[in-house]
C-alpha cells in the first residue's frame, strides 16, 4: 500500500502559502479539521480564500483566522454566528461570496470527479444566478456551475488507515468527504489512526487515493453549538 | 384568534402523510416535528447529513457528532443513515424529498418567495435554501401574516431580493392557509375566529375568495 | 420509519411495462439483479430499453431477456460476450448505444442527484461526441452529457433493511448505488434483508430514500464470468 | 531480437514509480503488475471499483463478488477499498490515477488512439477506455508495433474511429520505446537486437531518430 501518513500536522501543512485557497469540512462546527485550523493560525498564513460551508464562531473553528485577519475571501453558504465575521464583512476588509450550500457540495464533488461544470437549479432567479449561464432542461430553469479549485482541502474524519482510507463519522461527514481529491492536496486529520489493513474495505468512505497527508490529531475539543436536550 | 407559532405548525403536520421524506426549516418549520401523527411513517432529512433524524438527545447524552441544520444536538431513530452533504442534495435535488416546510420573509402570488436576505442587515446567506425552494415539488410556507411593522408578507411581488423563483405552492400563516394557483394567492382555510375581511386586509397580493371559506380544525 | 419491504419479486415488477426503459446495476455478471431479471423474463415485457454496463451472457443475466427478443434497446458500455447479442445486432433487430463507462456512471448520478447535465472529457474528438455539445474548460475541451430517464431501476444489494438501506459488497458494487433513484422506481433486490436498525446508519451506502421496493431474492446463483486462480 | 509480450509489459513496469496508483488495461497492460519491484508501494486500481487490486484468488478461494475489470475473479491486499463506478470514474476523470496502460490497435503522431471499434466487425465498446484516454496525464500504450498484417500501427493518422484524440504520450512496443512529442514520434529505446532501420520500416509516422538510440534494459 502507498503510504500516506505523515508526523505531525505541521508536516501535513507543509507547502501552504500566503493567498492561497483552502478547501475545509465541517458543518458548523461539526466535523471541522481542528488541529489543521490551529497550525494555520500559528504559520499565521494571509491572504487565504477559505470555501467552508460556514465561518466558525468567534473563538473557534474559521473564527480563529478571522480573529488573526489571515482570510482575504470567504466562500460559504451560512455565516451566521461570528461578530467579528461581521465586522469585517460589513467594513469590507472581508470578502465574502454566498453560494447554495447544495451547490456548494456539488462543486467540490465535481472538482473531485474531474467534472469541469453542471447545471443546477438552485438560485435560478435570484442573484446567485447574475453573470452566470442559465438554460432549460425537461421545462426547467437551471444555472451553470464550475468546479472549485484550490490548493489545499483540510478534511476531518473519524478513523482513517496509513494508506489514507477514510471513514467518518454522523453528521460530522458532511462535506469533508467531497473535498476530498477536490484540491491539488488534500490533508485529512482523523481521531484514529490504524494500519492499513485493519479498516473493512466495504466500510471505507473515502479511498486513500483522494488523501495526500493523514495524521492523528493531538487532541480534539468537538465543541457543540447548540446545546439542545430532553428532559428524561 | 390569529394562531400561535406552535398552531401554524400543528396544522402544517396536517399536511404531512404516510410515506413523507420531510426537510423542515429553522423557526416554526422545526416545531412540525411535535405534531405529526403518531399513527403514520414519516422520515426527516436533515441537509448537513442524516435521515431519519430523531428527537433531541436526553442530557448528558448529547454527541457533536451528530446535529441538525440548525447545529442542535440530536439523536437518530432506528433505520436512520448519515450521509455526505453531496448526497444530501442529491435527495433535495432529485426530488426524492417528498415535502419542504420552510419560513420566508416575504411570498409572491406568483410562487416567488424572499427569505434570505435584506439589504442594508447583515446577510447571514441563503445555507440549503435555495437547493430546497428550486427542486422541491411541495414546498409549504410557515409564517406569519404580517411583518412586525404589521406590513403583509404575502405580496404581488416580492421587494426583497429573491431565494427562488414560481415554487411556493401552499403557505400558513397564523391567519389563514392559503395556495399559490395562476399566479393568486387562494384562501382556503381561516384560522379560528378571524374573519375573510381580517386575512384581506392583510393580504396585499390577489387574493381569490371563495363563497365558502372553512375555519381550520388543529 | 417508512417501510419499503414488499412480499415478493413479482410485487416488486408491479408496473412494469412494454416499451420501458430500465437500468440495471451489475458489472458482468456480478451484482446483478438476478431475481429482477428472471421476473421480468417471466413477465415477457416487451420492447424495452436497458441502460446497463454490460449485456450477461447467452444464458444469463441481460442474456435472458435478449434470447426472448425482449429488448428494443441497450444503452451500454461494452457488450462482449454474448452471440446472441451480436446476432441481433448485426441483423438489426436489436438497437446499441455505446457510451463510456465512466459517462454511464455519471448519467445515472446525475439522475439521482437532479444535474440535469454536466460536461465531462470522455469521448471528445470521437463518434461519441457526434451531435453533442462540445466547450472548452481550463484549455480542454469537454462534451456535455445528459442525466439519464428511466422508468425503473433494478439494482442488487448485499444488505437491505426494511427503510430501504442498502449496503453492498466487494466489486458487486458497481454502477448499483449510481442508480438507486436515477429512476422513477428504484427496485432493490438483496441477499439478506434485516429489520430498520440493525445496521450501522454510518456503514450504510445508499439510504432508503433512494429505494422504493426492497425484496430478499429467492435465491443467488451469483455466476463468475472468468474464473482466475493461482497455485498454492 | 523483437520484445515478447512479457518482455513489453517487463519494460513498461520499469515506468511504474513509488506511489503510483495505475490502471492496466486488458492484454499486456495486465501482465505488467506481475514484473513492477517489490521495493515500490503501487496500487492497481480497477474501474469496476477497487483500489489495491491484488494477484488471483487460490483456488477454491473466488469469489463472485471480487472481480477486475476484465471479468477475472481476484483478490483485495490488506489497505484495499471498494466504491461504486462513479467514484471509480471520478478518480480516473479526477486524474487522482498516475499512470493508466492500455493496448491500442492504432496511435497517430499526434497522440490520437483507436483501440475500440473496427468498421465492419462486432463492436464491442469502449468500456472505460475513453474516459481514461480522456482524462489520464500519463498514458502509456503497449502494443506490437505492426499488426498481424505487417502494417504499422504507428500512423500518421488513424484510420479507424478514435478512442481519444492528443492523448498518448509514450509507447512501448515489441521493437521500441518511443514518446510523442510536438506531433512526432521520437525514438527513445530500440528492443536488444533490433536496428533503428528496421524501427523505421515499421513506422508509417514522422519518426525522429536521436544519434543515439540506446537498447533497452530490461
Amino acid at each position: 500500500m502507498i503510504t500516506k501518513t505523515v508526523k505531525n500536522v505541521t508536516e501535513a501543512c507543509k507547502g501552504v502559502k500566503d493567498g492561497m485557497t483552502f478547501m475545509l469540512g465541517g458543518f458548523g462546527l461539526s466535523g471541522i479539521p481542528e488541529n489543521a485550523i490551529a497550525e494555520l493560525v500559528r504559520l499565521n498564513v494571509k491572504d487565504v480564500t477559505c470555501i467552508s460551508n460556514n465561518a466558525g464562531v468567534d473563538d473557534f473553528g474559521l473564527g480563529l483566522l478571522l480573529q488573526k485577519k489571515q482570510i482575504k475571501k470567504m466562500i460559504s453558504s451560512y455565516v451566521g454566528e461570528n461578530a467579528e465575521f461581521e465586522r469585517q464583512m460589513l467594513s469590507g476588509e472581508l470578502e465574502v461570496e454566498l453560494i447554495p450550500q447544495g451547490t456548494l457540495a456539488q462543486r467540490a464533488r465535481a472538482a473531485q470527479s474531474g467534472i469541469p461544470a453542471f447545471y443546477t437549479p438552485a438560485g435560478y432567479g435570484t442573484e446567485v444566478a447574475e453573470g452566470k449561464e442559465s438554460r432549460e432542461f425537461n421545462g426547467k430553469m437551471h444555472i451553470l456551475e464550475h468546479a472549485f479549485k484550490a490548493d489545499f482541502a483540510f478534511v476531518k474524519a473519524w478513523k482513517g488507515d496509513t494508506a489514507g482510507n477514510l471513514i467518518f463519522k454522523g453528521t460530522a461527514r458532511n462535506f469533508n468527504p467531497n473535498m476530498c481529491g477536490a484540491a491539488n492536496i488534500t490533508v485529512a486529520e482523523v481521531e484514529e489512526l490504524v494500519p492499513a489493513g485493519s479498516l473493512d474495505p466495504n466500510q471505507i468512505h473515502i479511498p486513500g487515493i483522494l488523501v495526500q497527508r493523514i495524521f492523528e490529531g493531538e487532541k480534539y475539543e468537538k465543541r457543540i453549538e447548540q446545546r439542545t436536550v430532553r428532559k428524561r | 384568534m390569529a394562531l400561535t407559532k406552535e398552531q401554524i405548525a400543528q396544522r402544517i403536520a396536517k399536511e404531512v402523510k404516510d410515506g413523507y421524506y420531510v426537510n423542515l426549516g429553522i423557526g416554526i418549520p422545526t416545531l412540525v416535528a411535535n405534531f405529526v401523527r403518531d399513527d403514520i411513517e414519516v422520515e426527516f432529512q436533515s441537509e448537513n447529513g442524516i435521515l431519519g433524524m430523531g428527537p433531541f438527545p436526553f442530557e448528558g447524552e448529547e454527541d457533536p457528532d451528530l446535529i441538525n441544520a440548525g447545529k442542535q444536538t440530536i439523536t437518530a431513530l432506528p433505520g436512520a443513515s448519515f450521509f455526505d452533504s453531496a448526497l444530501s442534495f442529491s435527495m433535495i435535488r432529485g426530488q426524492h424529498v417528498d415535502l419542504t416546510i420552510l419560513g420566508a420573509m416575504e411570498v409572491a402570488q406568483n410562487g416567488d418567495i424572499a427569505n434570505w436576505k435584506i439589504p442594508g442587515k447583515m446577510v447571514k446567506g441563503m445555507g440549503g435554501a435555495m437547493d430546497l425552494v428550486a427542486s422541491a415539488e411541495n414546498i409549504i410556507v410557515a409564517m406569519m401574516h404580517t411583518n412586525r411593522a404589521g406590513a403583509s408578507k404575502l405580496l404581488k411581488q416580492c421587494s426583497l431580493p429573491l431565494t427562488g423563483v414560481n415554487c411556493v405552492k401552499k403557505i400558513v400563516t397564523n391567519l389563514a392557509v392559503l395556495e399559490i394557483k395562476e399566479d393568486k394567492f387562494h384562501l382556503l382555510e381561516r384560522a379560528p375566529g378571524v374573519t375573510v375581511e381580517e386575512i384581506k386586509k392583510a393580504t396585499e397580493g390577489d387574493l381569490i375568495i371563495p363563497t365558502e371559506v372553512p375555519e381550520m380544525s388543529l
